[in-house]
């Protein structure tokens, strides 16, 4: 399998490297799977106009998992051994990523992006096949301990309210908000709503009688949306704080009666916008070139993150350049240095440290004639927000 | 006089099953008309057709000129014929009164139907008596005068019976026969399938035979009435 | 065959549906080896009396006993799926077979009680099974040539002309080895000259297979002709019992039930 | 008998649609399935299809189960997918402390049987679609107790290599392991087959579909209703979770998100799209429903296979109401139908 | 109300319609894109939404339920899962992947009553479902046209026969589950989103209230709904959420094995 001695190698001729992912795009996840994909085209497509990389183009390939991991196994076990991609680039949704890892591991084939914050991603020292594996995204213990860092440091509450589904996500960020409110004394009210549920008026109430500084939403998407409704229709006065994942313009339409009532606030591990608040180059450019396949996803989160997978990929291929482009290779030139995000920060992977991102921001919802994100603390690495 | 009703060359299968084979039958108004002959002789298939509850492999069914053979039940429902089906058919989870009250459903004046039901329960005393009752617990004499009242609730021009008199008790067998001939006197054409064959040519104008698919024999009750060869192959001694 | 020994016993029979008394304070007596007749009009509580019998309505006041080989049973203590050890078995008014399986099997599912091997030998197929399977298969299809439609045993029930599927029903209660038959209207449904070849199998049953019968029959010639004895009900009461004749005269049962010798 | 000739043409068109010798045509259809595991290796087909294969034998497994209760029995779970999962969870738990296989799998078995025979105790009580909705809420129960109690992990439990007989090692991250175990699943759905033909065609067969279409007639011949329902829900609920275990063998993942009412619902469309009561044609329904949406339109349509997939299991009931396995009467007609002519124009 | 919608297909054609909440949600799109794109007023929007669900609910029954006539009950219900794909699978390619957002009908004030909060828009929901239920139940229960609803689920061919037009009762029946879909999916999309999902737990919940208050009778969905709704809050809020829902499902069935047909629902004798 693997590498050839020497030689490139598998998935790379001297004209082409192929790469691919399995992700849930069709059903009820398309939402998040199809942006996620056009947004790793459309960056291969703008570095294949440009020449490619060293000589090479990019060659993607993708097959429908339907958000099944056994249907992710088969399907990624199928670009290993039958497509003989090169990488993984953007490895797509929980249950995949979670029933692949040890067969990858095993391969040793390189994994850029995982779009998914699972906790068994984070690793302070990965070795042999695991060392191949590369997280980008926040992953939900890190972030959550920033929470709760957040709360305290800048609203100072001694009290923090946690509402969290039952799912990876909130048992992981409730895991690092845990691990942070142990070390800096403060107290946590938590309450657990079911990931799918419609209704949280009693995890809302049980949260609110409790009399907390801050509320920490700690969920994705549409369970983080129904509590933040929740929270506006059981009185809530605190300030809320949410996760990366909902730094988005529709998350704040969605939730924008109940900004008239609280502050809302989401970490962001991106920075889209300058400090005086105008678009960043990489946002222009990004926006460009998704605009050609369709101008509606330049504001979607989903088809940003995408993009910054195809991008960290690219630039472990650029650290390479000339030499001979094997796993060995790539490894190593992704762990020589920070590698930097686009519309973001960056992510250090030396000595097989593999914990995603480590800068966060904080992103104020306001509406007035549309949904907006402002800046209200820039960009600084975890480590700072956490001292 | 051309026959209010009338079937030509009419063909039906089952699957692999022809249960017809190019059978001819006339229906004149105003008359009793009887189908007789052995179990499984398609007479049940044939009143089905006419119903419009099968489709036909050849042949058609003409009603007052208009070919119908290809039309929906409902719309000849609707034109007037109307049958008590075989094994009853009731609504076993409606009211004996719910079950008469479909039966008029094709009659749009309001006081007509309240006659029509007037008349069923002067018929069929019990169906009164029972009106609440879930028409699934009657008992099976009860729940086939309640077809039969159902059927006669929609004034029909044509009334089918199939095998009315099925499970009821000799008396009401008579009463049956009886409400017939009356049905037939107000101007009502009827079409009966009958086991009961002397008492049905008694009070028949005419009668078909129908064995194994295939119209044997036909004429007036009368002349059938006399067929020794009909006593001896079909109705027994 | 000990002729005057009573098989069955009903004594101050009562069952209610709301405030209808269907059954009402009913007593009569089979013997072994008799063919009885029940009579009535329409909802007199027939159908009513043998599903009290077959325990399939329970909460009957009076008492109904079986007399078998190991003396009277007390049929109110015995749940609806044991009647039939104690050799009752039925067929029902508006028929009731499993149109979606062949004939024969229809039939051994009237053996369902007789089978001694379980369902694990089944499952293996053991050679114990096979045999059972085997025999059983053989004395349905000796039952089906009886009745004289072996040849379509390996038809499907469902889309048979109804004189067929009333002999199935039959077929199926041989298939237990019944002491006692009960036959809920066997002739409706069939013309004069099948109802005349019922007659005779009706006979045939009981003298080959050694068995009582307790018909329900609305078709008076049928009744008259093959019956030792009839009993008549009329709303749920006790009117009359006794021979054919007996009960043809009758004034209260022409009245209820017959009407006037002259248009019978 | 008139009735003689229209009685021939019964017996020809009413047979039980298994054909004439139905153990041989599961022994036929399961080695040709054998020699897929083989494919991969000379280098004809792709391991991964060979996986596909493999889920669709595991979901036929499932739907043999549903068979039995659907098409037998006349009574309806909404609730397998709460099996299947108590199968791979179940799995997933008991290796992981440490048990061995066998011992695991017996364990799961047992305890999702006596869970089946709840559900059967419940539906001589509850019927029709109460019955199938107090099987939908077993099922979100289950559901919601997997992602909810802690051993099950929370996402899933890895379950890594299996040891059979504590000696032979299968890990699923090598090919010819892979080939080992769709065998071994093949074999089981094999077995499975064989030993449901012989289930329905016995005395409990009988009484099953006695039950369901003819329940007065089924107490007046002796046969207890509870009995056969509980019957007919442990085996159901055995098969599901036999298929769960199988599952959980092959993928070596249980994950504890995957057992939503979907899957049941799937596998009650494998079952109906087949035909009710045919087990080669349960096998067929899992391909249309399982195989083919993966096997061609996903890589045929793209995204839209999705919608493809639906509109095949509408176009399926619709063409054949019966059951998909009734197109094997349709082309030996068609067959038959050519058959003649050529000889006609050869004449 | 979504347990209305699938009480009325169940009574019409003996099927449980799977898709309800598909249904539903679909036409929540399109109410969606008509707001977005046109800025119409929500109650202009809802009105051309039930509209537009009218017309689905006809679709489906001339191209899907008609044509499946002969097909089994449970059959039926495959082919409503088979709906549910397509719908599923359509609406991306329809609407694009981004969720749409809905307004509540009454903006959010809210009245406190015996110390709980109720908003408006709650109130009004209830009001609608609660008249909408007596309409339907009343509808069914006394008129021809109700009569002939339960007659053509009981058995279509014998109510052809009496003249009742199943073709047209059935479409009725599918077009107004349809609308009622659509209204409960407009109910809830102020509440989350609108997304392909929206209406999976609303569905499940609707199917439990089905049986909790009894299916055959209208206001037991209702009165079911309500019950459920009420103890999953109560559950949640002194137990937990998570185990709220298991025991309070886990009460239900209890409560199902000695009352079968539910709160309201009466047991149908069947005579031997
Ligand atoms: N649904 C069906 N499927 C297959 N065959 C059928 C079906 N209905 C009827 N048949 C067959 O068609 C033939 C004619 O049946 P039909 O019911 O019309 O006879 P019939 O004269 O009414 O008999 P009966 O006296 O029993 O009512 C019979 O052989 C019967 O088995
Ligand atoms: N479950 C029930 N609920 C209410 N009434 C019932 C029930 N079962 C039977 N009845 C009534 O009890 C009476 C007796 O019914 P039964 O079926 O015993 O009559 P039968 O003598 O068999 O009549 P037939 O000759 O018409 O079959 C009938 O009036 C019937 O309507
Ligand atoms: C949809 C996915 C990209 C993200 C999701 N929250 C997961 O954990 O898998
Ligand atoms: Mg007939
Ligand atoms: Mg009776």
């Amino acid at each position: 399998n693997g590498t050839g001695e020497g030689g490139a190698a598998q998935g790379v001729t001297d004209s082409t490297v192929l790469v691919g992912n399995a992700a849930a795009t069709s059903g009820a996840l398309a939402a998040v799977g199809v942006p996620f994909n056009q947004g790793i085209e459309a960056y291969f497509s703008m570095v294949n106009q440009a020449g490619g990389v060293a000589g090479r183009t990019i060659e993607w390939v993708h097959y429908d998992d339907e958000f099944d991991g056994a249907q992710g196994l088969t399907y990624s076990q199928r670009l290993v051994e039958d497509d003989q991609i090169f990488a993984f680039v953007g490895h797509f949704g929980t249950p995949t990523v979670a029933a692949t890892q040890e067969y990858l591991d095993t391969v040793g084939i390189p994994r850029v992006y995982y779009a998914t914050g699972l906790r068994a991603l984070f690793d302070l020292k990965a070795e042999g096949g695991a060392r191949a594996s590369f997280p980008v995204q926040p992953i939900y213990d890190a972030e959550g301990e920033v929470m709760v860092a957040r709360a305290v440091a800048d609203f100072g509450a001694q009290k923090i309210g946690v509402i969290y589904p039952n799912a990876d996500d909130g048992k992981g960020l409730l895991a690092g908000i845990e691990l942070r409110a142990g070390s800096l004394g403060v107290d946590i009210v938590a309450s657990q709503v079911a990931p799918d549920a419609n209704d949280m008026s009693s995890a809302a109430q049980t949260i609110l009688s409790e009399d907390v500084d801050v509320v920490l939403v700690a969920a994705n998407q549409v369970p983080a949306e129904v509590a933040i409704k929740a929270l506006a229709a059981a009185g809530n006065q605190a300030p809320v704080i949410t996760s990366y994942v909902n730094a988005a313009p529709t998350f704040v339409e969605g939730v924008q009666e109940a900004l008239n009532s609280f502050d809302v606030y989401a970490n962001a591990w991106l920075q889209v916008v300058d400090n005086d608040g105008n678009p960043t180059e990489a946002l222009q450019e990004f926006e460009s070139q998704v605009g050609e396949i369709d101008p509606a996803l330049a504001g979607n989160p989903y088809a940003q993150a995408g993009w910054i997978a195809a991008a960290v990929f690219v630039q472990g291929l650029e650290r390479v350049g000339n030499a001979p482009l094997t796993w060995e290779n790539y490894i190593a030139a992704m762990e020589e240095a920070p590698v930097s995000i686009p519309l973001g920060g960056s992510v250090n992977f030396a000595d097989g440290r593999r914990v995603g991102t480590q800068a966060m921001s904080l992103l104020k919802a306001s509406y007035d004639d549309g949904p907006v994100w402002t800046v209200d603390q820039p960009l600084e690495p975890i480590t700072e927000i956490l001292d | 006089m051309k026959p209010l009703l009338s079937v030509e060359n009419l063909s039906v299968s089952y699957g692999a099953i022809q249960a017809l084979r190019s059978v001819n039958l006339e229906v004149p108004r105003g008359k009793i008309v009887a189908i007789l002959g052995a179990n499984g002789g398609g007479k049940t298939t044939l009143l089905k057709k006419i119903s419009g509850l099968v489709p036909a492999v050849q042949g058609t069914v003409t009603f007052k000129d208009q070919d119908i053979t290809g039309i929906s039940a409902e719309a000849i429902a609707q034109a007037g014929i109307v049958q008590a089906p075989e094994g009853r058919q009731i609504f076993g989870e409606l009211t004996v009164k719910e079950n008469l009250q479909i039966g008029a459903f094709t009659v749009k004046d309001a006081k007509q139907r309240e006659q029509n039901l007037q008349r069923v329960y002067r018929y069929f005393p019990v169906l009164e008596e029972r009106s609440s009752q879930i028409a699934q617990t009657l008992s099976g004499g009860e729940q086939q005068m309640l077809a039969i009242g159902r059927a006669l609730m929609a004034s029909p021009e044509i009334l089918i019976l199939d095998e009315p008199s099925l499970g009821l008790a000799p008396l009401i067998v008579r009463d049956i026969f009886a409400i017939i001939q009356e049905i037939r006197e107000n101007g009502t054409t009827v079409l009966i399938v009958e086991q009961n064959a002397m008492q049905t040519l008694k009070i028949a104008d005419f009668a078909y035979v129908l064995q194994v698919g295939s119209m044997v024999k036909s004429g007036t009750a009368q002349t059938l009435r006399e067929d020794p060869e009909l006593i001896e192959a079909y109705l027994g001694t | 065959m000990n002729e005057n020994k009573a098989i069955l016993s009903i004594d101050s029979l009562t069952m209610t549906f709301g405030g209808l008394k269907a059954v009402d304070d009913l007593n009569f007596s089979m013997n072994s080896g008799e063919i009885v007749g029940l009579i009535g009009p329409n909802g007199a509580g027939k159908t009513t009396v043998f599903n009290c019998v077959t325990q399939f309505y329970k909460e009957y006041s009076g008492n109904i006993t079986i007399h078998g080989d190991d003396g009277p049973v007390d049929l109110q203590t015995v749940p609806v799926t044991k009647v039939i050890k104690h050799g009752i078995v039925r067929t029902f008014q508006n028929l009731d077979l499993v149109p979606d399986l062949s004939i024969i099997d229809n039939v051994l599912i009237g053996a369902h009680v007789s089978f001694k091997t379980g369902i694990i030998s089944h499952i293996l197929k053991t050679g114990k099974a096979r045999a059972e399977e085997a025999e059983y298969r053989q004395k349905a299809l000796g039952i089906l040539e009886f009745l004289g439609i072996h040849t379509l045993r390996d038809a499907l029930a469902g889309g048979q002309p109804y004189g067929i599927l009333k002999k199935i029903e039959i077929a199926r209660a041989l298939m237990a080895d019944p002491k006692l038959m009960i036959l809920d209207e066997p002739a409706a449904g069939l013309n004069d000259r099948e109802t005349d070849e019922l007659d005779r199998l009706i006979y045939r049953i009981r003298d080959e297979f050694h068995t009582s019968i307790l018909l329900i029959e609305h078709d008076m010639g049928l009744v008259m002709n093959i019956c030792d004895r009839v009993c008549a009900i009329n709303f749920g009461k006790f009117l009359a019992m006794g021979t054919p004749d007996d009960i043809k005269n009758d004034p209260s049962v022409q009245e209820a039930y017959l009407g006037q010798e002259d248009q019978a | 008998m008139n009735t003689n000739t229209q009685n021939e043409a019964i017996q020809k068109s009413g047979k039980f649609s298994l054909g004439q010798k139905p153990i041989l045509q599961f022994a036929l259809l399961n080695f040709i399935l054998l020699f897929v595991a083989v494919l991969p290796h000379l280098g004809i087909m792709r391991f991964s299809t060979m996986s596909i294969f493999a889920y669709t034998s595991i979901y036929t497994v499932v739907a043999l189960g549903m068979n039995i209760l659907l098409g037998f029995s006349g009574l309806i779970s909404l609730g397998t997918a709460g099996f299947i999962g108590a199968g791979a969870l179940g799995m997933g738990v008991f290796l992981q402390m440490g048990l061995p296989y066998g011992l695991a799998a017996l364990l799961v078995l047992l305890i999702a049987g006596s869970l089946g025979a709840l559900i059967g105790l419940f539906s001589l009580k509850v019927e029709s679609i109460y019955l199938a909705i107090a099987t939908l809420f077993i099922g979100e129960i289950l559901r919601q107790v997997y992602t909810s109690v802690p051993i099950f992990g929370g996402e899933f439990i890895s379950i890594g290599a299996i040891k059979l007989f504590g000696v032979i090692e299968l890990n699923q991250i090598f090919q010819s392991h892979r080939s080992i175990l769709y065998a071994l699943i093949i074999l089981v759905q094999f077995l499975v087959m064989v030993l449901m033909y012989n289930l329905v065609k016995s005395r409990t067969g009988r009484a099953l579909m006695a039950m369901s279409r003819s329940e007065h007639a089924a107490q007046a011949m002796g046969i207890n209703i509870l009995k056969y329902r509980l019957t007919a829900f442990i085996t159901a609920t055995l098969y599901a979770t036999g298929g769960g275990i199988l599952y959980a063998s092959y993928f070596q993942n249980a994950p504890t998100r995957a057992w939503t009412l979907n899957i049941s619902l799937l596998i009650i469309a494998m079952v109906v799209v087949g035909g009710f009561k045919s087990i080669i044609g349960t096998f067929l329904g899992a391909v249309i429903i399982y195989g083919i949406p993966n096997l061609f339109l996903k890589d045929l349509l793209g995204d839209i296979s999705y919608v493809f997939s639906g509109v095949l299991i509408i176009l399926v009931i619709l063409f054949y109401p019966r059951g998909f396995v009734f197109v094997g009467e349709d082309l030996r007609r068609l067959l038959r139908r050519g058959l003649k002519a050529g000889k006609r124009e050869a004449k | 109300m979504a347990a209305l919608g699938i009480a009325l297909i169940w009574k019409t054609s003996r099927t449980t319609n799977f898709a309800q909440g598909s249904i539903g949600t679909l036409n929540a799109y399109v109410a969606g894109i008509l707001l977005m794109s046109f800025g119409w007023n929500i109650w202009v929007v809802a009105a051309v939404s039930m509209v537009s669900a009218f017309l689905t609910g006809v679709l489906i029954d001339t191209f899907i339920i008609r044509p499946a006539a002969k097909v089994s009950p449970i059959s039926k219900q495959i082919i409503t899962l088979g709906l549910i794909m397509v719908i599923v699978g359509l609406i991306p390619l329809l609407f694009g992947v981004d969720p749409y957002r809905l307004p509540s009908f009454i903006p959010s004030s809210s009245v406190t009553l015996a110390g709980a909060t109720l908003r408006y828009n709650t109130i009004f929901v209830i009001a609608v479902s609660l008249s909408l239920m007596g309409f339907l139940f009343w509808f069914i229960k006394n008129t021809r046209w109700g009569l002939a609803i339960r007659v053509t689920a009981a058995s279509e061919s014998t109510a052809k026969l009496m003249g009742v037009p199943t073709r047209t009762v059935t479409m009725i029946s599918w077009a107004s589950a349809a609308m009622m879909g659509t209204l409960a999916a407009l109910i809830v999309a102020p509440q989350s989103s609108v997304n392909p999902n929206m209406l999976l737990d609303v569905q499940v919940s609707a199917f439990f209230a089905g049986v909790l208050g009894g299916f055959s009778t209208f206001a037991g969905p209702v009165a079911g709904s309500f019950i459920i709704a009420f103890a999953r809050n109560f559950t949640a809020f002194y137990i937990s959420d998570i185990w709220g829902n298991v025991i309070v499902y886990s009460l239900i069935l209890v409560f199902l094995y000695f009352k079968p047909y539910g709160l309201f629902g009466k047991k149908i004798v069947k005579k031997v």
